[in-house]
């Protein structure tokens, strides 16, 4: 490991996080004006998280704060990893492991709400992480390398090798965002009927610490999603930022649906689309 | 999908936000908002205390023992606005504004205390005199 | 299987209103749903002791703050066919032009939550953004935005000028626009109909053995709504009940929205018809005998008992309520409900606890 | 010194466990059950100091050994059509005979083929499974001493059947250590024949007639695969007059010819390992007593499957009948995980997790690439030691708390911490970067590039696992106590656990280092490239664990807030006051999806791809 | 500088739990329209959250009687410190209207302590605004006085 990729490594430790917050902030902007408000400063999530930080509780669970740690070295890891130009593949399981901790976390909690929002955390797991992985797959046979180095150095534009991906793709932020209509393991801003299902049980410094995981799940998502068009910054940015557009325009046109529509049908199909895909690169 | 044009919309029309406070709209003319007494025109009658469906007012004569001095009491914090005690007040002394009644942070209620008139009441010379008091 | 027992409510972020659902789910299924209730029992009838019949019109008119003002028309007519009287036809206009309006506004807000409740958040938005115009009328005509106190024994007492009547007819031209614009979204969306067609379904034939009431009988197929009994103006308007035969979610939610639309020509043809004359009669007397008088609220028939003794107070108030007589059918629907369908088909009966319980 | 090492690997646990039946007080027995673990771990440690090698020593190389190895493959199958004659059993009875047949054929129809080159052929694949036997092994025969004498309180028995017990268990293991070093494929098919009867025995152990019915099961489906094995090595004796396994398993050897031996062969090894569709008699093997499913699952038996497909890898890469294999592979990882997510109970969800990762090491063998088989032995050696933590461990929750299901294992953490946490590190180790099973999990789909379809397959089973394991953690972590808490732990208890744990954790941790000691004699360099950034993520992993203990330990002095239950008032823990005015438990059950995940449909609809998949095995090797 | 943010942060997200006690539905749903796009509370970092453990401001709008006053007592218990409570509305305040009803206690502060009232029959959105401001004012004093 050389002096370059230690410092980029570093570079994603730090930004990707602070990258995801400021998403989650242009997210918070945009969806308000979507609905015709004015929304919160730009800046907002971070004053939520820095509130957070300073609010005393009583835990639910003395394993929580446990997993909570866990789930953001993991997202912080998988940042590293890609930042550095580590293998994608295995940057998108340090990802999963974070989820699963967060999952693990609202187990252990007292609240049903927290149990119920584990277990659709878990199925939601299990709808996207195929698609997921079947797109890393297509995007490394149509770049030549599972590292995250050789996917941007693929010439061209990926996405006019990999069409159909992009619904899969589109499909995976969303549940990332946690964005209606795939919000269904803990809404994202108005509540259901699992009030805030998996973070039901975590509150104060470990929120905080949840939510800066978050932010640095969703830088990781979008990165991902930017390979499809990596011919350089500017343009990755742009397309990393479309998928987040995509996403925040779905979300207000579409109500909520179950786990049971997403677990059979809406996944099957962006897996199928994806497959496609993939075979298609293997019969080119 | 059928909601697109609308968010679209949405996105590059004004907001419909009015920017409160840095905004205010002005108050519709007949809002009724906080009750106010013009105390000086009070003549301590206890209509609008009957009348009141919440039985937030209570008027008293002769309060702290001056015979000459009435107390119209307001436990504002009950008060649900109705305009009744408006519409039945004798001297129309009473009035609703049209903006509402601003936050307070402690229970309170309004006295107001003004000389009672010489009998036969007559409306023009009840000289008032208005304190504000507030008791926790 | 296991078991999963799920206290739903009284405090939970898609209910409007404190009621609890003790709720047992099988794999998600609903299996078992008791509700609570007496969360919000304040006891406002026994207060008919304490206020004369003309406080008490203050007092029914917050049984619930939605349709505020139907519940003090009920009232009032109750109180009218007691002691004799009757309304000058003005005030009998005025009465439809506000309680549509607060139908309007009724189902707006029911709209915009049951949009919520399957986490269409924008569409709540929009919903809430339209309804606000008609918050405005309103608060513009008769001083609140809720609460709008403008019935008394004997008629109204607050009016409208010409200028108010031409800004009412303008505003709703744009109100109307706006709903309309919604249509496609509310009836056709397929995430829409994913999460209400087929959800809850109430037979035609267990609503009326169920006694449902209001969109939640009419979206059975069941034409009954009380505005047929033609009470205040209603005499001289066309109206005809708005019915859906699917008894879904869907079904509840096309009645409500028809019915917006159409409460918005009913003040347009009140407003046509009104003509210069009084605003109320003088009250003389003291109610004696007993009546009961029925309305329609937007979630259905109200019903009022009022005795009264010949004194200032009633000897008793006694009120039934839309909700209450929907709860029977909703406690039939949501067994074998998924979970998340169940805030859904909770909202699609457009509960109103505060008024269930008073 | 290195033969006296491998005597003892074979030898002394069949003679420890002859001197149990003849010993029969408890006391004398744990002494020479740990006694056998220690020197198993003596013997295996003292092997792999001497990996990579080649041996003749004499008690295998010599002719007597050979005329065992020919009267076994008489007498093992013999004594199945016995069992089949008595118990009535068509499947058995048919398939022993054809294995008598087989193996009249071979003595006297085949010229007797040329000697193996080396008796005794240890390599890292075979060092790995002596390894896994020997002490992975030891650990569930000591964890077996206070388990069956529960076991048998529980059961009320009269005469303690124990010395049977512990002579078949600790025989198995001396059986498995001679099958992995066999370099003669008459010996090794003798081994492998009595890990049939092993197994046959332990499961009908407890003699009931669930248990009877389930070791038939078992005994029918593994004599078909025995019957696959002897077809197999006698086409290839007669194909090129070899009986070396190592001869056997070079590329050079079979350029130009058919693979059908090979195809048989794998069959074999795939209904050993448990794949689809031949699930059943593993997880048949359920009804026997917790030790026997962890020794059946972990360490020995369904190993020897996948041990074959390994050792037969180099052939394989780049061939038809290793692609076919790579998606028999991987559909079994889809579908048994599939089948493992919809299961409530405990040890079934381990049974099918068990057939899902063997046939990723199928896959990985299918693939064939020296990555791909060093990503297999890792998966193998790390797959014995979780799932037999997780065996254990759910046998001791088991005996506390009277059941296997999932749902009534809830508030187990209060009851016996060591091993519900245990469990629950163990599941996480299934799944979590940077252990070794995911790391395996990777690798192979790295490696699987040639195959689109097996990707998707190992892609989608990956998350279904996931899902799996999480749940199960999670599950064992949350939940009210109730009920007393029975307590019972003893150091055979928890000592093994803590063992495997340490295992499950370090040598999960240690994957990359431990997949190049592992690699198969002469095979290429370690896993590919992305392991370079594996080393930084492991430091991260590590601070997180620290940073994350002391948080535990401020936390668990802090009190604990009510639960979020609505606003609604508690009487007392776990519970609220609800409708009726009832004290409403909190009870909540994990949802298993039954439509998607059923286990019948499932099974049907995996069962007929799997078939189809292992004709076209058979088939293709003959094109 | 990183312990102002954090201060700071206390008053510009003031998430708030709304709990109906008994209120006869005015008061709720002007509360909900602030959250509406034409008074937008969002502005000034509010979000409803459902949860009395995310919540740093509780909006209680109703009169308390014997079994909401239970519910009520322990979702306050449940929030987090430092925590604000606003009731809203006559009823909030004092039981208003209801105030003589055989059934009702009287205003929350029967039960918990309250920050900021606001009165009006409902309370407008406005007042609501107002309150939510004067609320997280307050909240900024007794930060700055144990600094
Ligand atoms: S007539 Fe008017 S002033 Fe006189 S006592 Fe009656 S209410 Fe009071
Ligand atoms: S406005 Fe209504 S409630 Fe207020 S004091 Fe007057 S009569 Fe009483
Ligand atoms: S305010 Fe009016 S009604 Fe009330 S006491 Fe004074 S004069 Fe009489
Ligand atoms: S019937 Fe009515 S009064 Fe009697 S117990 Fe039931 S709810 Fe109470
Ligand atoms: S109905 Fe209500 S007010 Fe009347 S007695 Fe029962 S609880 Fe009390
Ligand atoms: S049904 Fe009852 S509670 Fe609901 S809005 Fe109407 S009166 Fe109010
Ligand atoms: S008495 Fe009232 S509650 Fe009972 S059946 Fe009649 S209407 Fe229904
Ligand atoms: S204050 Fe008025 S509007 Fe608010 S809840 Fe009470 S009665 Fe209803």
């Amino acid at each position: 490991m050389n002096l370059n990729t230690f410092l980029l490594a570093l570079a994603g430790l730090v930004l990707a996080p602070l990258l995801g917050g400021l998403a989650a902030g242009v997210d918070r902007v945009v969806t308000a004006r979507l609905q015709s408000r004015l929304g919160p400063p730009l800046l907002q999530p971070f004053f939520d998280v820095g509130k957070l930080m300073s609010k005393a509780i009583a835990p639910a669970s003395h394993w929580q704060g446990l997993f909570v740690r866990w789930a953001l070295a993991a997202s912080l890891a998988s940042d590293v990893l890609l930042a550095a130009g580590g293998d994608v593949l295995m940057c998108f399981f340090v990802q999963a492991a974070s989820a699963s901790f967060v999952a693990l976390g609202a187990f252990c909690g007292s609240s049903p709400y927290s149990k119920l929002g584990a277990q659709r955390e878990l199925f939601q797991l299990l709808a996207y992480e195929p698609v997921f992985l079947v797109a890393i797959l297509c995007m490394a046979k149509a770049a030549g390398g599972f590292d995250a180095f050789s996917i941007m150095a693929a010439q061209g534009p990926l996405l006019l090798r990999l069409p159909l991906v992009v619904p899969g793709l589109v499909f995976v932020v969303l549940v990332k965002l946690r964005k209606s209509p795939f919000d269904i393991a803990a809404s994202h801003h108005m509540h259901q009927e699992v009030v805030r299902g998996v973070y039901t049980d975590y509150a104060g410094r470990d929120f905080a610490l949840l939510e800066l995981a978050h932010w640095a799940d969703v830088t990781v998502v979008l990165w991902i999603c930017s390979f499809l068009w990596a011919t350089g910054p500017l343009q990755m940015l742009a397309t990393g930022l479309a998928f987040l557009f995509a996403a925040l325009i779905i979300d207000n046109i579409s109500a909520r649906l179950t786990w049971r529509t997403m677990l059979k049908r809406t996944a099957p199909l962006t897996l199928i689309l994806a497959t496609a895909n993939l075979v298609w690169l293997y019969l080119e | 999908m059928r909601m697109l044009p609308t968010v679209l919309a949405n996105l590059f029309a004004k907001a419909a936000t009015r920017n409160y406070p840095h905004f205010v709209r002005e108050s519709f003319e007949h809002a009724r908002g906080e009750l106010v007494n013009d105390i000086k025109g009070c003549i301590f009658c206890g209509t609008c205390a009957r009348k009141c469906p919440s039985q937030c007012l209570t008027v008293a004569r002769g309060a702290a023992g001056d015979k000459t001095e009435g107390a119209w009491t307001l436990e504002f914090f009950a008060c649900v606005g109705c305009g009744v005690c408006v519409d039945a007040c004798p001297t129309r002394c009473l009035s609703q504004k049209a903006t509402h009644r601003p936050v307070a942070v402690e229970r309170a209620v309004i006295t107001l205390t003004g000389r009672l008139p010489e009998r036969p009441a007559r409306k023009d010379n009840a000289a008032g005199k208005a304190a504000d008091k507030t008791e926790a | 299987m296991a078991r999963t027992v799920i206290p739903f409510g009284p405090q939970h972020p898609v209910l409007p209103e404190p009621i609890h659902l003790s709720l047992v789910l099988e794999d998600e299924k609903v299996v078992e749903a008791l509700p609570t209730l007496g969360y919000v029992h304040r006891g406002l009838e026994m207060l008919a002791v304490k206020r004369d019949y003309n406080q008490m019109i203050q007092i029914v008119e917050r049984v619930c703050g939605i349709c505020s003002m139907i519940h003090s028309l009920c009232y009032c007519q109750g109180i009218e066919e007691m002691m004799g009287l009757e309304a000058p036809r003005r005030a009998r206009m005025l009465r439809v032009v506000w309680s549509e309006l607060h139908r309007l506004h009724s189902h707006l807000l029911w709209l915009g939550l049951f949009a919520d409740s399957f986490g269409f958040e924008s569409l709540f938005m929009q919903l809430w953004k339209i309804r606000e115009r008609v918050m405005d009328l309103n608060e513009a005509t008769t001083g609140n935005r809720v609460i709008v106190s403008v019935n008394v024994v004997g008629g109204v007492r607050a009016d409208l000028d010409e200028g108010q009547v031409r800004w009412i007819k303008d505003t709703l031209v744009e109100v109307e626009a706006s709903i309309r614009s919604l249509q496609s979204t509310i009836m056709n969306d397929s995430t829409v109909c994913k999460r209400t067609k087929g959800i809850g379904v109430l037979t035609k034939q267990a609503a009326h053995d169920l006694g449902a009431a209001g969109p939640m009988l009419r979206g059975s197929g069941i034409a009954q709504d009380m505005r047929q009994l033609k009470y205040a103006g209603f005499d001289e308007l066309a109206f005809e009940p708005v019915v859906e035969t699917a008894g879904d979610c869907w079904a509840r939610s096309a009645v409500r929205f028809r019915e917006a639309l159409q409460s918005i020509d009913l003040v347009r043809q009140a407003l046509d018809k009104l003509e210069p004359g009084d605003l109320a009669v003088k009250a003389k007397g003291r109610p004696e005998g007993e009546v009961i008088t029925r309305v329609e609220q937007p979630r259905g028939e109200c019903l009022y008992y009022l005795k009264g003794n010949g004194s200032l107070f009633l000897e008793r108030v006694r009120i039934r309520t839309p909700t209450f007589a929907n709860i029977p059918p909703l406690a039939a629907i949501l067994p074998g409900l998924d979970f998340a369908d169940v805030p859904v088909v909770v909202l699609s009966i457009d509960p109103c606890i505060s008024c269930t319980e008073r | 010194m290195i033969e006296a090492y491998i005597g003892l690997l074979i030898f002394w646990p069949l003679a420890a466990g002859l001197a149990c039946l003849g010993l029969r007080g408890p006391g004398a027995r744990s002494a020479l059950v740990l006694a056998t673990g220690a020197v198993l771990a003596a013997g295996a440690v003292g092997l792999a100091t001497q990996t990579p090698l080649a041996l003749n020593p004499a008690f295998l190389s010599c002719a007597t050994a050979l005329h065992v190895a020919q009267a076994a493959a008489f007498l093992f199958p013999a004594y199945f059509l016995f069992q089949g004659i008595r118990e009535k059993h068509g499947l058995v009875m048919l398939f022993a005979s054809a294995q008598l047949a087989l193996a009249a054929y071979g003595e006297f129809g085949l010229p007797a083929p040329r000697a193996a080159q080396d008796a005794v052929f240890c390599d890292g694949l075979a060092l790995a499974l002596v390894l896994v036997a020997s002490l992975v092994g030891s650990l569930i025969s000591i964890f077996a001493l206070p388990y069956m004498q529960r076991h048998e309180e529980h059961l009320h028995l009269k005469t303690s059947r124990q010395p049977q017990f512990f002579l078949i268990l600790l025989a198995f293991l001396g059986l498995m250590n001679g099958l992995a070093l066999a370099g003669d494929l008459r010996l090794f098919a003798a081994f492998f024949e009595g890990t049939t009867l092993c197994s046959y025995l332990l499961i009908g152990h407890d003699r009931t007639a669930e248990a009877k019915k389930s070791a038939l099961r078992a005994l029918w489906m593994n004599c078909m695969g025995g019957m696959f094995l002897h077809a197999g090595i006698l086409l290839a004796q007669k194909q090129f007059g070899l009986a070396g396994i190592r001869e056997l398993a070079s590329p050079a050897l079979w350029a130009g010819a058919t693979l059908l031996p090979l195809a048989l062969i794998l069959v074999a090894a795939c209904v050993k390992a448990a794949q689809l569709p031949f699930q059943a008699w593993l997880l048949g093997a359920m009804v026997a007593p917790t030790p026997v499913s962890a020794l059946l699952h972990s360490s020995t038996m369904v190993k020897v499957g996948v041990f074959v497909c390994l050792r037969l890898a180099p052939v394989l890469e780049g061939t038809t009948t290793g692609r076919i294999l790579t998606l028999a592979g991987a559909l079994t990882f889809l579908g048994a995980s599939a089948l493992a997510l919809g299961q409530s109970n405990a040890k079934k969800i381990l049974a099918y997790s068990t057939a899902a990762n063997l046939g990723l090491i199928i896959a990985c063998a299918g693939i064939g690439t020296p990555t791909a088989i060093a990503a297999g032995v890792v998966l193998l050696v790390i797959h014995a030691v979780t799932k037999g933590l997780l065996f254990l461990c759910v046998g001791d929750m088991e005996q506390t708390v009277g059941s296997r299901d999932l749902e009534d294992l809830r508030g187990i953490l209060a009851k016996t911490p060591l091993t519900a946490l245990a469990a629950s590190a163990g599941a996480m180790a299934m799944i979590l970067p940077p252990l070794g099973m995911l790391a395996g999990k990777w690798a192979a789909l790295e490696a699987a590039s040639a195959s689109p379809a097996a990707m998707v397959m190992l892609a989608v089973g990956s998350a279904l696992g996931v899902v799996c394991w999480v749940r199960f953690s999670g599950t064992l972590m949350g939940g009210v106590a109730v009920g007393p808490q029975p307590a019972h732990a003893s150091g055979l208890t928890s000592g093994p656990i803590l063992a495997l744990l340490a295992g499950a954790v370090g040598l999960g941790m240690a994957a990359p280092w431990l997949n190049a000691l592992l690699l198969p004699a002469g095979q290429g360099s370690p896993l590919a490239g992305g392991w370079g950034l594996l080393p930084p993520l492991f430091a991260t992993a590590m601070l997180a664990w620290i940073a994350g203990l002391k948080v535990l330990g401020r936390q668990s002095l802090q009190p604990l807030a009510a639960p979020y239950v609505g606003g609604l008032p508690q009487a007392r823990p776990g519970s609220f006051v609800g409708a009726l005015g009832r004290n409403w438990t909190l009870s909540e059950g994990n949802e298993y999806a039954p439509e998607l995940f059923g286990e019948a449909k499932l099974t049907r609809l995996a069962g007929a791809l799997a078939i189809a998949l292992l004709l076209a095995l058979v088939g293709g090797a003959l094109i | 500088m990183f312990g102002s943010f954090l201060r700071a942060s206390q008053v510009k997200s003031p998430w708030l739990l709304h709990f109906d006690c008994g209120s006869c539905n005015g008061c709720d749903i002007e509360t909900l329209a602030c959250l509406t796009p034409v008074y937008d509370v969002e502005r000034f970092g509010v979000i409803n959250v459902g949860n009395p453990r995310h919540a740093d401001v509780l909006v209680v709008t109703g009169t308390v009687n014997p079994r909401n006053a239970a519910v009520l007592k322990n979702l306050y218990d449940q929030m987090p410190t430092p925590k604000l409570v606003i009731a809203v509305g006559a009823c909030g305040c004092s039981g208003g209207v209801f105030r003589e009803a055989p059934n009702v206690l009287g205003g929350i502060d029967k039960v918990i302590p309250v920050d900021v009232y606001v009165p009006g029959c409902p309370a407008k959105p406005e007042a609501i605004m107002d309150a939510v401001v004067t609320g997280l004012g307050k909240l900024k004093a007794i930060l700055e006085a144990s600094k």
